[in-house]
């Protein structure tokens, strides 16, 4: 099974440029309902298959640099160290 | 006697329009008028505006500083307004997309749930002439309705009979909310 | 026994050398992208700290608000002789000046040229969004056949207004330019790659080989009157074959003191 | 032709193209870009060249070569491209070849921003570029106004063999406006003798911008001068309203004139005798009138969107028999009624004739500190 | 230091090389190009920056680059090159750099030609580009002046963040005349705060040329005025010469003030009280003090070359007080001590303080038509 | 029986279109030989009496005395863009432009690659020195290396000042100009190429084919400090070397319109 | 023999460059001795040896377009016209 | 008391160089001195000249209308100057490059056949130093001719011994033509 991802997307900087959304391979980004303070509709995460491998390609694309992603790494090396 | 209006919003809500088809009627009624905008895109985001200054002589400034009458078709115009609007003015706001009340008791501030009534009448940019009907409703000595409709058949791009219907039944609808939201206000 | 264990990395974040300014950039405009890869680049190399930017007079002309690194913005097209006076009074430190295709390409064209003929050690990254964004709309020198914009109503005339401009392949031309290469921004692979051009430009300036020069294809949703997913296709479809993406110039590589 | 609502960029492009202009070259800038625009659609409709140039200096340039032929030619720009017109100017004035420039004048120095100002007053009256030369220059108020002035203009630049500058600023460059366009004018047919037509039938014409030789230069500029002393002595345009019994002389020109206008209104409701004097005619500047004016007046003001330029020709003009105060804003506010009409009734409790220098200090209303940014 | 024979445009490369220049841009023209070409030589000798720029236009923005990283920058060029340097130097004053520029002025306008000339004293002093701004100009009459100003325009530019232009005219700029040139200064080390030398250690400096909110360009162009006010309180210098007596002044700046000299010293052997005030800042122009001579004298006669620009700043100081009168020769000419003599006597002849307005016409003598040429 | 007998024709003499005026080059400049060449030209395609020269600021700036056709003296760097303004109103004239190496290659350059992209329909004689003849020898763009000047004393520096900038190749890699050669005056057979191309250049523009140029490397005896014949040994050793010579586009007639 | 040929120098246009002299394949160009007008020493003709051909090498280079060049040319077409 | 002399002829013939080595000279001496060429390669061709003006107090005007002292070194500087001269001022001619003779009877006009006498001193360069040495003896108040030798020696390119003796000589002859020439005139 593919490495596990999530994002966060940070809404009052988002646009609504709606790029993200468009080239999430696992659809995991939709836009909102509602209006953030500039009045744009933000990009939500919305992984509803739990498909998000992190593969960055939203945040690559993310003209106002809004999206952070995180990626699942093999533990052991981490445990170590911290 | 002189009337000054200033139209405010996002752009893409009619406002540069609205102030336009004022500008036509006053012009049409023989008055003297100006339409000025807020202009160039070297300023993006933010509101647009423009201010409309009708009157039976010259015009000097086609800006003012304290406007006595303010359409504000969003929440950002009317934080940005509120503080502005002359005393005893006029602040005719969008209640749809605002989410506070004004704070301001020397002023008329009328809220018109504008982008709901657009909706019902089954097109949102209907919004602008929603409004544009609450001022003449408001501040009537501007100029007749009657002369507003029918620059709106001369002048804009409203000539199919659909489309001037629709516009006509908007701004009577804005006079009509007005008409209440004034009585309540 | 194997213990099966995993935490969390961030695999992407917003640079360092980015501001926490909002930008004023309309949604979907690629300019921030742009921002975002030179930030990141600035980060990975470790010289925001020495790093002065010249701005442009263009939608990028707030750039200095958007990076924390110290910046000037130059006259409209001049970015490149200021940027050369700067450099030149501060050969240690790393300079960058960011243009537009208005900018560079048509009131600028002979500084840019002479930037790149005296090989001066700057870095250029030219947003190439073929139309002038900032004052709405007009007619770029990279403009495209046929492309109508507020200046050329009927669209672009190759009988009155010439053919699209194509400022790297002529700067690659010149000797004193080392790095020269257009990459576009239209889809994740292609930022990839334009992130990579970014940082060997300033690496050739770093290593003190001369001139480096990216070209971005870039958009203007506004103006091209398109959403920004209209804007990544049709950069793709109508900008990239009249612009071809590469690598126009590596003479530094070629030889052979540094790869990508 | 009938009365239109009509922004002020377009107005003065339908008027060009309607005074008979052959061709426009320019360069995008805002608050100037609309005029652009329009004749990029207006002018291949007619069949007339419209050329977006490279940059600035490249329009003048292009300006100067179409002149040559003997063609109507314009160009417009706002502040930062004027300042690169400068040689391409003191050119075409040594060349002596007409040509019409709008300049839509905004906020500076530097990029400045793109709103309204009047600072580069200076700049087109006392120093178009390098030498003894000076553009005709035409400061509309309104609409209507610049519309007529851009039949004037043409006219002017070909009689006199001058640039004519339209100075304005975004706010009618901007603004919507009643008013009448005139007819079209045929274009003119003919080219003048001196025009660059080709020398198959005649001896050659040579436009040579300068003189290497001492002598000739002087001769040439003693030429120039003369010129410049007809046009001063017989283009002078201004308005003026309600200065017949004035003794407090508001003085103001383009947008900064017609918001006096209103102030001069209010002030004489409130009973001061105050009047405007409008010069139309930024260069050559009305001198005379405004001397003769300051032989009865208690006073002036002189009302600019800069920070004081304009308000030295004043000065020369009233030669110390009354005082003439200043009141200006700058970096894109304009000067409102109420500000001037303060400043009118200040004046007005001030000056006396006996004593022109009595005190009174009259500023722009000076900023709150904390909207000031330093430059880093 | 020894007192050497030096020429006017190497001695001031020199001696802005003593006074820690730290890099040089320029573009070649007549008759400047003696400056440049002397740089070429002796920056890279010390290990300092030349380089000769693609245009003027490169070069002042390069000259603003470098003065952007707090080093001292100075380019040089004659009219039609300053033309071009407009934009560039409205920008420099708004993003407050300081830069020095020295200009050879020649005559115009055009292409004109190089022989010296005044005709720029507008383009400098009242509009070095678009926008509220003014450099501090500096006009030196002797070759030795000229060295000590180069010090005095770091110095100030230094102090002032501004642009300093030392003005002058090729006669200055071609000539050799014994001088003594100061000992070389260290150069500054330590960069001031607001420079741009990367954001390493502080945050980030930003040095922007504009103020897009019209509020905020007005507050900064407030504070701009009030730097300019207290440069014009602080920085007026000026030469005067048997002014305490002088009935009558004779005013000029730079090479035509100390032709003027010559013509003073011949008035006094003919016993007509004349005096010469030279103006050594163009701006701040000393208007205080040429006001105060007014309330003495019974005539004022500027001498330029040029058509008469100064002269209106002069009218201006002397505020009708007395009659002021104009003596100018275009195109290269010299106005000679013969010439200003003459004017002197005339002027002494008509001018009464009881009459400020006696007719009393003096021109430059007017050129005999056979030396015109006419445009083609 | 056949009778010998021969009579006498004038195979070379001054050009008409070249005016009675003396000139003011220096001994031996080759500014007087490319006048002369052009008006040779003039003659042989009869289109004197239609031709307005746009002259330069520079050693040409005479130019106007020389020449029996209606002329302008543009300001430095700017010929391109007054004869652009020239011919879009006079679309029946032939326009051409001369210029000098410091005017097309250094402070013009925004113009002469603008004219080019717009496929201006004018003609560019650009006279290549390697030195500003008229203001007494400085560095030009297209100086050679090492070559000392009055503003590179010590010998231009590629590493500050960078290496020679070749016009024509640039121009010539711009899809709207047409016909861009480079020759040179060295000797009579390279006359006789130069005033073919010269001829070629008209001719396109005549045949309203676009946009052309001639690059003609010249020479500057009194700032080179060298006798005239040293001067033509000194292009042809060095500077041919450098420059080299020949038709870089003649895109007309790849196009199979017309050829030389 | 080769046809044959003269030239003609208009000696106060002359700069006395010595371009013309230089290209001479017959050496039938020499500089004079003495001044004209201007100041310099104009080319002369010298054809000593009656070699010029015309070939005009001499009018090609020279850059005051100062010479005229003539070539006899085979006569009878001549006649024939005039 | 005020000294001016204008050194005119071709570029070539060293008029600059005669100039600046008065100016020097005067500078040595305690004067003032000004020297001022014509300038500018923008203009090729014709006769390059220089102004010397050498004064006991401040110098006004680095150029004079009407020269008081000239120096001829060609025909086209004699057509020039000759009827520029001051009255009663003193114009002195090379000429063995001249071919007329003066016409003003007002003026001082002092032929020195001075390129023959540089050929015979072996070097034609000479020419300008002759020509000094006869200003020096024919207004010789300007300076002595020893402080000219002095400067020669201090600020020219001629501390050689042989280049000095040379030099010497010139002025020297130069002083005797004038003496001779001056005497018949
Ligand atoms: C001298 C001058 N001319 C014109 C302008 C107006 N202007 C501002 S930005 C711009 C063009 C911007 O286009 P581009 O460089 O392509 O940048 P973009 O906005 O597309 O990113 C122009 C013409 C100016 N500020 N200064
Ligand atoms: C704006 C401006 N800058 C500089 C000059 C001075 N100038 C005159 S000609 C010239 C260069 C001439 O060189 P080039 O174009 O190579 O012509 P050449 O004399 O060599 O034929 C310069 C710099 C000028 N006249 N105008
Ligand atoms: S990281 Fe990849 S998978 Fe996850 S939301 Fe972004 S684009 Fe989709
Ligand atoms: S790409 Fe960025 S700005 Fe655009 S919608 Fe997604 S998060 Fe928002
Ligand atoms: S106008 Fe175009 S280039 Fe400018 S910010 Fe908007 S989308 Fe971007
Ligand atoms: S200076 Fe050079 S280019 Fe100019 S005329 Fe003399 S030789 Fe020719
Ligand atoms: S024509 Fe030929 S042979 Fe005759 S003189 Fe000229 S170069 Fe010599
Ligand atoms: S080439 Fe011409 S100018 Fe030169 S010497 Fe010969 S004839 Fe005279
Ligand atoms: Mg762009
Ligand atoms: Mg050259």
């Amino acid at each position: 099974m593919a490495l596990k991802g999530r994002i966060v997307i940070d809404t009052e900087r988002c646009k609504g440029c709606e790029l993200c959304a468009s080239v999430c391979p696992h659809v995991a980004i939709h836009m909102s309902d509602t209006f953030n303070a500039k009045g744009y509709r933000p990009a939500q995460w919305a992984d509803l298959n739990n498909e998000c491998t992190g593969c960055a390609s939203c945040a690559v694309l993310c003209p106002e640099a809004a999206i952070r992603v995180y990626r699942e790494v093999p533990a052991r090396a981490v445990t170590t160290t911290t | 006697m002189q009337y000054d209006v200033v139209f405010s919003g996002f752009g893409g809500q009619g406002v540069l329009y609205a102030g336009q088809l004022l500008a036509y009627a006053a012009m049409d009624h023989g008055l003297h008028v100006t339409w000025m905008p807020s202009y160039g895109p070297e300023m993006r985001g933010g509101t647009a505006n423009c201010t409309v200054i009708v009157s039976d002589e010259d015009i000097g400034s086609p800006l003012v500083t304290h406007p006595t009458n303010v359409i504000a078709l969003n929440n950002p115009s009317v934080d940005k307004y509120e503080p502005l609007v002359a005393q005893g003015g006029l602040l005719i706001y969008n209640a749809s997309l605002t989410s506070r009340t004004l704070t301001r008791p020397d002023i008329r501030g009328i809220p018109i749930h504008a982008s709901e009534a657009a909706a019902e009448l089954g097109n949102l940019r209907l919004l602008n002439m929603i409004m544009m009907g609450a001022l003449l409703q408001l501040a009537d000595a501007i100029v007749p309705i009657e002369v507003v409709e029918i620059a709106l058949e001369r002048h804009m791009a409203t000539r199919h009979a659909e489309l001037l219907a629709l516009n006509r039944s908007a701004l009577r609808r804005g006079m009509a909310l007005a008409n209440f939201a004034g009585a309540v206000a | 026994m194997t213990i099966e264990s995993y935490s969390e990395a961030i695999v992407a974040d917003r640079p360092k050398a980015l501001s926490k300014t909002q930008s004023h950039y309309c949604p979907g405009c690629l300019h921030g992208l742009a921002h975002r890869l030179i930030a990141e680049v600035l980060d990975e190399l470790a010289i925001r700290g020495t790093t002065l930017m010249v701005a442009p007079v263009g939608c990028a002309v707030f750039a200095s608000n958007y990076f924390e690194c110290d910046s000037v913005v130059a006259p409209h097209g001049r970015a490149p002789a200021v940027a050369t006076g700067l450099k030149r009074v501060s050969p240690d430190k790393i300079v960058f000046a960011y243009q537009g295709d208005g900018d560079l390409a048509s009131i600028g064209t002979a500084e840019i040229i002479h930037a790149a003929a005296r090989g001066e050690s700057i870095t250029v990254i030219f947003i190439n969004n073929a139309v002038y964004g900032m004052t709405g709309g007009q007619m770029a020198p990279t403009s495209l056949v046929g492309m109508k914009t507020t200046s050329s109503p009927f669209g672009r005339d190759v009988k009155t207004m010439g053919s699209p401009l194509k400022m790297s392949e002529l700067i690659a031309g010149i000797d004193g330019a080392t790095f020269v290469s257009r990459r576009s921004m239209h889809n994740p692979a292609e930022i990839r790659k334009a992130k990579k051009a970014i940082r060997r430009a300033f690496e050739v300036q770093i290593n003190h080989q001369g001139f480096s020069l990216v070209e971005l294809l870039s958009n203007c949703p506004t103006n091209w009157q398109m959403t920004p997913l209209e804007s990544l296709r049709w950069i793709e479809t109508r900008m990239v074959p009249v612009f071809p993406l590469g690598d126009l110039k590596n003479a530094a590589a070629n030889n052979g003191l540094k790869g990508v | 032709m009938a009365i239109e609502l009509l922004k002020g960029n377009e107005a003065i492009a339908e008027a060009a193209v309607r005074a008979g202009v052959d061709a426009y070259f320019g360069y995008p800038i805002t608050p100037q870009t609309e005029l652009l625009e329009y004749m990029a659609k207006r002018m291949p409709e007619l069949g007339r060249v419209f050329l977006q140039a490279e940059s600035e200096l490249g329009a003048i340039n292009m300006v100067y070569g179409a002149a040559c032929a003997g063609k109507r030619a314009m160009t417009s720009s706002s502040s930062p491209g004027v300042s690169l017109m400068q040689e391409g100017l003191s050119y075409i004035a040594a060349a002596e070849v007409p040509v019409v420039l709008v300049d839509v004048m905004r906020g500076g120095p530097g990029l400045g921003n793109i709103a309204p100002s009047q600072s580069d007053y200076f700049q087109m009256v006392k120093s178009a570029g390098h030498g003894d030369f000076k553009p005709i220059v035409l400061a509309p108020a309104s609409v209507q106004e610049a519309v007529d002035i851009m039949d004037l203009a043409f006219d002017l630049a070909d009689k006199y063999r001058t640039i004519v500058t339209v100075l304005l600023d975004g706010t009618i460059g901007q603004m919507m406006e009643p008013a009448e366009l005139p007819p079209m004018k045929p274009r003119r047919t003919a080219a003048p003798g001196w025009a660059l037509t080709g020398a198959a039938d005649r001896s050659k014409n040579m436009i040579l911008p300068f003189r290497l030789q001492v002598d000739d230069l002087e001769a040439y500029n003693l030429q120039l001068q003369q010129k410049l002393a007809l046009i001063a002595h017989s283009e002078v345009r201004y308005h003026e309203q309600m200065v017949d019994d004035a003794e407090l002389i508001v003085v103001g020109f383009g947008t900064a004139g017609r918001i006096a206008q209103t102030a001069v209104r209010l002030a004489r409701r409130q009973g001061i005798k105050a009047g405007l004097f409008r010069p139309i005619t930024l260069w050559p500047f009305p001198e005379r009138r405004l001397s003769q004016l300051a032989d009865d007046a208690r006073g002036f003001l002189v009302v600019e969107m800069n920070a004081g330029q304009m308000v030295e020709d004043v000065r020369l003009a009233v030669g110390g028999q009354a005082p003439v105060k200043f009141l200006g804003r700058m970096g894109g506010s304009l000067p409102m009624p109420d500000d001037i009409l303060a400043a009118i009734v200040k004046l007005d409790q001030a000056s006396t004739r006996a004593q022109p220098d009595a005190p009174c200090t009259i500023e722009g209303p000076s900023m709150p500190l904390k909207h000031f940014v330093s430059v880093n």
